[in-house]
C-alpha cells in the first residue's frame, strides 16, 4: 500500500472529460468528443490497472470534515471493481461513439458518461462513508441526467425522475447508516471500522441496526424488491446508459457497498437471512417480470433485476467473493446482451417491440454471434462466465441449505428461459417489422467483441475447487473482504451440484428455445398480461404511497395557510379583548370615578391586610 | 479594517440612494471591496476565538460597548453575504435605489455578524429589518401591504420578549456589561434562564425560520421583486440558528437544556413538513420558502443537538444555504427574466433554448437538494452525525426531507426546463450571466468539495458548544 | 389623647356637614355647609396645634374658595342639584357601598397607626415655627416660589378660560381642522360668528 | 386618632358625593371636601409625630387647591357657557 497522488488522478481524468465536453462539446464536436471521453476512460483504466499491479494504494486528505477524512483506498477489492467500471465502461463509450451517432445531445451525452465513471470510481475507491456516498448520489445523479437524455419527452424525465427519488429512499438509509456508525465508533473510515467491529464492545443489535440501514442503501442502489420499480423505467435513457450504469456498474454497487461491509455482515444470521430473502424475492421477481416483458430493454433490465438478486442471495449466504466474481461476469454478459439489443435497436432504426423483430440472425451475423454468446453466458451454459459464477452461488447456496439451492436452481432455471426468450424472440424466427435491418459499424462491433470473449472467458478466473484447488479470484478478493471460516462442500457433493446445474441449465435452455417459437398457451398469456406490468408494483405504490404523498402535500400547503390564519387569528384574539376593553371608555366621567373609587378601596384593603 | 468591512456597505448604500446617478458599477464596486475585505479577513484569520475585536465605550454608564470582533462562524458569514450581496447587485435588473437598500442591509447583517456587545447584537438585528422592508414596500407585489403587515408583526412582535430577555439576562446574571465575554462568564441559571431563553426564542425562531414561526415567509417571498435580490436578501437575514448559537445558547445553557426536547422535535417536523408541502407550492418562490424553511429546520436539529457535529454542521449548512439559496432566487430571477412569470405550471421546456441556463439551474438545485460534492452537504452530513448521537428518531423524521426534497425539487425542475420544447426562443446566458453561473457554480463546488476550509475554523466553536453541556463531542 | 364632649361633638358635626355637602339639593347650601365643615376643621386645627394653618384654613378655605364656590353658583344660576338626566342612575348605590367600603378600609387602616413615644412640641404651629421652615432653601423654599408662580399661572388661566370669546373663537375652532364642506373662509367665519351670538 | 378617623369618615362622604353629584359643580364642591380631608389627616399626623413639615406640606395643599379651584371653576364657566349646563353626565367627549 502506498501513498499516492495518482489514485485521485484516476477519478481526476474523466472528471475532466466531464468539465471539458461540458463547456467546450459543441466545438469539439462529433466524433471527437466520444473518442476524448472513452480514451479518459481508458487511461483511468490504465492507471488503476498500474496501481493495482503495484500492490494498490491509499491516498488520504486528513480532517476534511471535523473526524473525517477524505481517503480513497485501491486494495484488491475495489481493484477489481476499478477494473470493470473501467474496462467495460471503456468498451461501452466507444460502443456508445458509434450508437448515439447523429444525436444533437452527442457531445453532452459523452460528458455525462464521464460524469458516471467519475462518481462510480469514487464510490469504488472511497475509503471514508461520506466519500462513498459522494459516489453513490453523484451515480444518482449521472444516472438521472442520462435517463432523463431525451428530456423533452415527458416519459424519459419522469423516469429520470422517479429512479432518482427511489434512490433517495436508499440514500436516506445510508445517511442513518452513517449516523449510527459514526454514534457508535466515532469514525466513518471502513477500514478503521472493520478493526473496531473486530475489538468488539458495542451491541450486536445496534450493529445490526447500522447494517440494515446500510442494506436499505444496497437495495435502493441495485434495485433491490421493494424497492425494484424505479429500474424498469429506467431503460428510459439511450442504451449505452443501461448497459454501462443499469446494467454493468452502477446498479452493482449495493452488493459492492455490501460486500465491502462483509466486516459486519459475516456474523449476523437475521442480516444475512435478510438480504437473502430479499435476493431471492427480487430473482424470482425479475425473472418472472422479463418472461413477460414485450419491450427489448425491458426484458433485458428485468433479468439484470434477477441477477442482481442472485449477487444478494450471495452476500447473505456469506459467499462475498462470488458477488463480486458475479458482478465481473455478469457486468460481460449483461453489457454484451444491452449492446446486442442496441445494435438491433440501432439495425431497426429505434425499434424497441420484440414482436416487430425476429430473424435477426439472417440480418444480422455477428449481432447475432453476440447474443447468442450472451444469452448462453447469461442462462448458465457450461462452460461460459455465468456458468461459472452461478455456480458458486448455488455451492455456497446448499452450505446454507439444501432447500436455498433448490429455490436458486428454479430461479437460474427461469435465468436460463428468460435469456432464451429474448434470444428467440429477436433472433429466430421470421422479421415481422418494416424497417431494413443494417449491420452496425466496426465502432460498435469491436466492443462487442471484446466482450463477447470476456463473457465467454472471464468466468475461469473462479473455477469450483474441485477442479482448480486454487482458483485465481477467491484469493485476491479475500485479501481485501477478510477471511471468513467457511466450510468446504465435499468433493462428491460438489460435483453433483456441478453437473446437476449445467444439465439443468441446458435442460431449461433447449425446453425454452423450442417453447418461445410456438405460439403461447392460454396460461402463459394470462401470466405475461401481469408480467407486463410488472405485477402491478407500480400501480401499487402509487395507490400506497405515491398519491397519499402527494395527497398530503395538497393538504398540508392548505394547512400551512392556514396556519397564517391562526396567527392572525390570534391577533384577532388580542383585538377582539381591546374592543371588550374599549367598552369600558364610556366617556362618563362619575363612572371612571367609580373605577378609581372601587380601585382604591381594593388598594388599600389590600395594602392594610397585607 | 473591520470597520470599514462593516460600515463601507452603509456609506456607499446611502450615497447611492441619496445620488442614484452613481449608478450600478458603484454598486458592484462597493459590493467587491466588501467581499474582498471579508475574505482578507478570513486569510488573515489565526485560528482560534475572536479575531480583529475592537471595542469602544459606547454607553459605559450601563455597559454597552460599540464591540466588533469575527470568529470562524462569523467570518464564514461575512464571506457568505459579500458574496450573495455581490452576486445580487451584479445579475438583478433593477432599480439603482433597490441596490442601495441592499448595501445598506448588508451592513446590518455584517453587524449581526461582527457584534461582540449584545444590545449592538440587537440593534443590527432590527435595524436589518428597516432595509428589508422597504424593498418590499418600494418593489414588492401587488399584495405586498399584506405581506409587510405579516412580516413587520412577527418580527417586532418577536423581538419584543427578545429584548426583555436581553434585560434579564444582563442584570438577573449579574453581568458588568452586555459585552459578550462578560455576559458569558455569567450565564444565566435556574427559571430565569429557562423564560429569558424562550425570549429570545420566539424572536430567533422567527428569523430561523423555525416551524411554526415560519408562516410569515411564503407571503414574503412571494410578493418581493421577481429579479429575487430582495429574496436573496430576505435569505441572508435568516440569522436565527446563527443567534441561537452565538447567543442565546451560550448565555443560557440551563435555558436550553430545558427546551432542547421540544426544539429538536420543531426542528425535525419543521424540516419534514416544510419540504414536504413544497410540493405542491404553486410558484418558485413558495417552493424555495418552503425548502429554505426546510433547510434551516436541519441546521436548528443540528444546533440543537448541542455537540461539536451539529454545531458545525449547522453553521456550515447555514453558510452555504445562505449561497444556494439566495442564489436559486436569483436564479428564478433570470428565468423571470425570460418567461415572465414564477408559476411552475404550465410546462416550459426551457433547456433546448438555454442549455446553460439549464446546467446552472441543475447546479443550483442539486446543491439545495444535498447532493454530496455540492456545498449543501457537508453542513447536513454533519448535522446527521451530530443528530443522531441525540435522537436517532427525529434524525429519521428530519432526513425523510431527503426523500421529499428530491421530489419537489426535480418535479419543478422538470416542469420548467424539460418536457416539451418551448415554442417561442428566449435568449440563453449573457456575459454578465456567465460571470454569476461562474462564481455561483464555482463556490458551490468549493464548499462541497473542501469544506476543510472553513470547518477547521468551526470545529473549535462546535467543541466550546458542546462543552457546556459536558463536552460530549 | 382623650375623647372628651367637645371631641365627640366636632366629629359629629364635621360628619354631619359633610353629608350635607354631598347630599343637599341646593347647591348654595351645600357650599354653606362645606363652609361650615372648614371652620369645623379650623378649630379642630386650633386644637391640634396648627394654628397657622387653621387662620389659613379660615381665611383661604372657608373666606376665598368656598365664596368662589358660591359666586359661580350665582353666576350660572345653578343652584339645582338636579339637572339634564341620570345616565348612571345605579351609580348611587356603587358610590354608597365604595364609600362604605373606603372609609373601612381607611378607618382600620389608621387606628392601627403607632404613633412614636414622646412628643416633641410643634411651637403651637405659630409662624414662628413654620417660617424658618417655609423660607429654608434647603427645605421648603423652592417648592413655595413654585407654588407662587402656579398660581399665577391659574389666575391667568382662569382669565383666558372664561373671558374674551374672541380667544375661545381663535383657539378652539383652527382654520385647519374645520370639518366644513366648502373650504370658503368666509362662510366658516359666518358660522362661527353665529354661534358665538348664540351663547 | 379620633381625627384620623374623622379624616378618613370624611373622604369617604367626599368620595360618594364625587360620584352621586352630577353637577360639575357639586362634583367640585365633593372633591374639595376630599382635598380637606386628606390635610386634616396630616395635621392630625404632624401632632402624633409631631412633626412640623407636615403642617407645612398642609399649606401648600391650601395654595394648591386655591389654584385649582380657580381654574376648575374657569373651567366650569367655560363649558357652561359653551354647552349652557353643568352636568357631567352630557360631557362624554373624553371618549377618545
Amino acid at each position: 500500500m502506498q501513498e499516492t497522488f495518482l489514485l485521485p488522478l484516476i477519478i481526476a481524468l474523466p472528471l475532466l472529460g466531464f468539465v471539458l465536453l461540458g463547456l467546450f462539446g459543441k466545438r469539439i464536436g462529433e466524433p471527437a468528443a466520444g473518442w476524448l471521453a472513452s480514451l479518459l476512460v481508458l487511461g483511468s483504466f490504465l492507471l488503476g490497472l498500474v496501481l493495482l499491479l503495484q500492490g494498490g494504494g491509499r491516498w488520504a486528505l486528513p480532517d476534511w470534515l471535523p473526524g473525517i477524512p477524505f481517503s480513497l483506498n485501491l486494495d484488491n477489492l475495489s481493484g477489481v471493481m476499478l477494473m470493470v467500471v473501467t474496462g467495460v465502461g471503456f468498451l461501452i463509450h466507444v460502443w456508445a461513439i458509434g450508437y448515439m451517432h447523429g444525436d444533437p445531445g452527442y457531445s453532452r451525452f459523452f460528458s455525462y458518461f464521464n460524469l458516471f465513471i467519475a462518481a462510480m470510481l469514487v464510490l469504488i475507491l472511497g475509503d471514508s462513508l461520506p466519500v462513498v456516498f459522494i459516489g453513490w448520489e453523484g451515480v444518482g445523479l449521472a444516472s438521472y441526467l442520462l435517463i432523463g437524455f431525451w428530456y423533452h419527452e415527458r416519459i424519459n424525465v419522469d423516469s429520470a425522475r422517479k429512479a432518482f427519488i427511489v434512490n433517495r429512499i436508499g440514500d436516506l438509509g445510508f445517511l442513518l447508516a452513517m449516523g449510527l456508525l459514526w454514534s457508535m465508533f466515532g469514525t466513518l473510515s471502513i477500514s478503521e471500522l472493520a478493526e473496531k467491529v473486530e475489538a468488539g464492545g458495542y451491541s450486536f443489535t445496534t450493529l445490526t441496526l447500522a447494517g440494515f440501514f446500510l442494506l436499505v442503501g444496497a437495495m435502493g442502489k441495485s434495485a433491490q424488491v421493494p424497492l425494484m420499480v424505479w429500474l424498469p423505467d429506467a431503460m428510459a435513457g439511450p442504451t449505452p446508459v443501461s448497459a454501462l450504469i443499469h446494467a454493468a456498474t452502477m446498479v452493482t454497487a449495493g452488493v459492492y457497498l455490501l460486500v465491502r461491509h462483509a466486516f459486519m455482515l459475516h456474523d449476523d444470521a437475521y442480516l444475512s437471512g435478510l438480504i437473502v430473502f430479499i435476493g431471492l424475492l427480487t430473482a424470482f421477481y425479475g425473472a418472472l417480470c422479463s418472461l413477460g416483458q414485450w419491450d427489448i430493454k425491458r426484458i433485458v433490465a428485468y433479468t439484470t433485476l434477477s441477477q442482481l438478486g442472485f449477487m444478494f442471495v450471495a452476500v447473505g449466504v456469506g459467499a462475498y467473493w462470488v458477488a463480486i466474481f458475479h458482478i465481473v461476469t455478469h457486468a460481460f454478459f449483461k453489457a454484451l446482451m444491452f449492446m446486442t439489443s442496441g445494435s438491433v435497436i440501432h439495425a431497426l432504426g429505434g425499434e424497441q417491440d420484440v414482436r416487430k423483430m425476429g430473424g435477426m440472425r439472417k440480418y444480422l451475423p455477428a449481432t447475432h454471434l453476440h447474443g447468442l454468446i450472451a444469452t448462453f453466458a447469461s442462462g448458465g451454459l457450461v462452460p461460459l462466465a455465468g456458468f461459472w459464477s452461478k455456480d458458486a452461488i448455488l455451492a455456497y447456496s446448499f452450505e446454507y441449505g439444501p432447500w436455498l439451492w433448490f429455490l436458486m436452481l428454479l430461479a437460474s432455471v427461469l435465468a436460463a428461459l428468460y435469456s432464451i426468450r429474448w434470444y428467440v424472440l429477436v433472433f429466430w424466427g421470421e422479421y415481422r417489422g418494416k424497417e431494413h435491418p443494417h449491420e452496425s459499424p466496426a465502432v460498435m462491433l469491436w466492443p462487442n467483441h471484446i466482450l463477447m470473449g470476456g463473457a465467454i472467458g472471464v468466468g475461469f478466473m473462479g473455477l469450483p475447487y474441485v477442479i482448480d484447488y486454487k482458483n485465481f479470484i477467491e484469493p485476491f478478493l479475500t485479501k481485501a473482504i477478510g477471511e471468513f471460516p467457511h466450510e468446504k462442500l465435499p468433493v462428491l457433493t460438489e460435483w453433483v451440484l456441478i453437473l446437476t446445474s449445467a444439465v439443468v441449465a441446458i435442460a431449461a435452455l433447449w425446453w425454452g428455445f423450442r417453447f418461445f417459437q410456438q405460439k403461447m398457451p392460454a396460461w402463459y398469456e394470462r401470466f405475461q398480461a401481469a408480467a407486463l406490468q410488472g405485477f402491478y408494483a407500480d400501480a401499487l405504490y402509487n395507490t400506497l404511497l405515491v398519491n397519499p404523498a402527494k395527497g398530503l402535500a395538497e393538504l398540508l400547503f392548505g394547512g400551512d395557510k392556514g396556519l397564517l390564519a391562526g396567527f392572525a387569528g390570534l391577533g384577532n384574539l388580542v383585538g377582539g379583548l381591546g374592543s371588550l376593553l374599549a367598552r369600558l371608555e364610556t366617556g362618563s366621567l362619575r363612572f371612571y370615578l367609580a373605577g378609581l373609587l372601587v380601585a382604591l378601596v381594593l388598594l388599600v384593603g389590600w395594602g392594610v391586610l397585607r | 479594517m473591520i470597520h470599514v468591512g462593516l460600515w463601507l456597505p452603509l456609506l456607499a448604500g446611502l450615497s447611492l440612494f441619496m445620488l442614484p446617478s452613481l449608478g450600478r458599477t458603484f454598486a458592484i464596486v462597493s459590493a467587491a471591496v466588501s467581499l474582498a475585505i471579508a475574505v482578507a479577513l478570513f486569510a488573515g484569520y489565526g485560528g482560534q476565538g475572536v479575531a480583529y475585536a475592537s471595542q469602544t465605550p459606547f454607553l459605559p454608564e450601563v455597559g454597552v460597548y460599540y464591540a466588533v470582533g469575527l470568529d470562524g462562524a462569523g467570518l464564514l458569514l461575512w464571506i457568505a453575504v459579500g458574496l450573495v450581496v455581490l452576486l445580487g447587485v451584479w445579475i438583478a435588473e433593477v432599480p439603482v435605489r433597490f441596490l442601495a437598500l441592499a448595501l445598506m442591509m448588508q451592513t446590518g447583517l455584517l453587524g449581526i455578524f461582527a457584534a461582540q456587545d449584545l444590545i449592538f447584537f440587537y440593534a443590527f438585528f432590527e435595524a436589518t429589518l428597516i432595509p428589508a422592508l422597504l424593498m418590499l414596500w418600494f418593489y414588492g407585489g401587488a399584495e405586498r401591504l399584506k405581506a409587510i403587515y405579516i412580516f413587520a408583526l412577527f418580527t417586532l412582535v418577536g423581538s419584543l420578549p427578545m429584548l426583555a430577555a436581553i434585560f434579564a439576562v444582563r442584570y438577573l446574571g449579574g453581568a458588568e456589561s452586555f459585552l459578550y465575554t462578560d455576559l458569558v462568564a455569567h450565564p444565566l441559571t435556574g427559571q430565569a434562564a429557562v423564560l429569558a431563553f424562550l425570549g429570545f426564542l420566539v424572536a430567533l425562531a422567527v428569523k430561523t425560520p423555525l416551524f411554526p414561526l415560519h408562516a410569515w415567509l411564503p407571503s414574503f417571498h412571494q410578493q418581493n421583486h421577481p429579479s429575487g435580490l430582495a429574496d436573496a436578501m430576505g435569505t441572508l437575514y435568516k440569522v436565527g440558528v446563527f443567534a441561537l448559537f452565538k447567543w442565546a445558547i451560550p448565555l443560557m445553557p440551563e435555558g436550553f437544556k430545558e427546551w432542547q426536547g421540544l426544539l429538536l422535535f420543531l426542528a425535525a417536523f419543521g424540516a419534514l413538513y416544510a419540504a414536504w408541502l413544497a410540493f405542491s407550492a404553486p410558484d418558485w418562490k413558495t417552493l424555495l420558502a418552503y425548502a429554505g424553511v426546510s433547510h434551516m429546520g436541519v441546521a436548528a436539529l443540528g444546533l440543537f443537538s448541542g455537540n461539536m457535529e451539529g454545531t458545525v454542521g449547522a453553521l456550515y449548512l447555514l453558510g452555504a444555504s445562505m449561497i444556494y439559496g439566495s442564489a436559486m432566487f436569483l436564479f428564478v430571477g433570470l428565468v423571470y427574466k425570460r418567461t415572465g412569470s414564477l408559476d411552475i405550471l404550465p410546462v416550459r421546456g426551457l433547456a433546448r433554448h438555454t442549455p446553460a441556463l439549464y446546467v446552472l439551474g441543475m447546479f443550483l438545485l442539486m446543491a439545495m437538494i444535498g447532493l454530496p460534492g455540492l456545498s449543501g452537504f457537508p453542513g447536513e452530513l454533519m448535522v446527521l452525525l451530530g443528530a443522531y448521537k441525540v435522537s436517532p428518531w427525529l434524525t429519521f423524521l428530519a432526513f425523510l426531507a431527503v426523500i421529499a426534497a428530491a421530489a419537489y425539487a426535480l418535479t419543478a425542475f422538470q416542469k420548467l426546463f424539460q418536457e416539451t420544447p418551448q415554442a417561442q426562443a428566449v435568449p440563453d446566458m449573457d456575459t454578465r450571466e456567465w460571470g454569476f453561473a461562474a462564481v455561483t457554480v464555482g463556490v458551490l463546488l468549493l464548499m462541497g468539495l473542501y469544506p476543510k476550509l472553513f470547518t477547521v475554523y468551526l470545529e473549535p466553536l462546535g467543541k466550546a458548544l458542546a462543552a457546556l453541556f459536558g463536552g460530549a463531542s | 389623647m382623650s375623647i372628651g364632649f367637645w371631641e365627640v361633638l366636632a366629629l359629629l358635626v364635621l360628619v354631619g356637614t359633610g353629608l350635607a355637602v354631598v347630599r343637599l339639593q341646593n347647591a348654595v347650601h351645600a357650599a354653606l355647609a362645606l363652609i361650615a365643615n372648614f371652620l369645623v376643621v379650623a378649630g379642630v386645627y386650633v386644637a391640634l396645634e396648627a394654628r397657622f394653618v387653621a387662620m389659613i384654613q379660615i381665611i383661604v378655605y372657608a373666606g376665598a374658595i368656598v365664596v368662589l364656590f358660591l359666586f359661580v353658583i350665582m353666576l350660572l344660576s345653578a343652584a339645582s342639584a338636579n339637572v339634564g338626566q341620570d345616565l348612571l342612575p345605579r351609580l348611587g348605590w356603587v358610590a354608597a357601598l365604595g364609600a362604605l367600603g373606603l372609609a373601612g378600609v381607611l378607618t382600620y387602616a389608621v387606628t392601627r397607626f403607632q404613633p412614636p413615644a414622646g412628643t416633641p412640641a410643634l411651637g403651637g404651629g405659630l409662624p414662628q415655627a413654620l417660617g424658618p421652615l417655609l423660607y429654608d432653601p434647603e427645605k421648603w423654599l423652592y417648592a413655595l416660589l413654585v407654588v407662587g408662580f402656579l398660581l399665577l399661572v391659574a389666575t391667568v388661566a382662569a382669565v383666558v378660560l372664561i373671558e374674551p370669546e374672541r380667544i375661545v373663537a381663535a383657539t378652539s375652532h383652527p382654520a385647519h381642522l374645520r370639518q366644513d364642506q366648502k373650504p370658503s373662509p368666509s362662510a366658516g367665519q359666518q358660522k362661527d360668528e353665529k354661534a358665538v351670538v348664540k351663547r | 386618632m379620633i381625627w384620623l378617623v374623622a379624616s378618613a369618615l370624611l373622604f369617604s362622604i367626599g368620595a360618594y358625593g364625587a360620584l352621586t353629584r352630577r353637577t360639575a359643580i357639586l362634583m367640585f364642591l365633593s372633591i374639595e371636601l376630599m382635598l380637606n380631608a386628606a390635610a386634616l389627616s396630616l395635621i392630625s399626623f404632624s401632632k402624633l409625630t409631631g412633626s412640623l413639615e407636615a403642617q407645612v406640606v398642609v399649606l401648600f395643599i391650601i395654595a394648591i387647591a386655591a389654584a385649582e379651584v380657580a381654574v376648575g371653576l374657569g373651567l366650569i364657566v367655560a363649558i357652561f357657557r359653551r354647552r349652557e349646563t353643568t352636568s357631567v353626565d352630557e360631557l362624554r367627549q373624553l371618549r377618545g
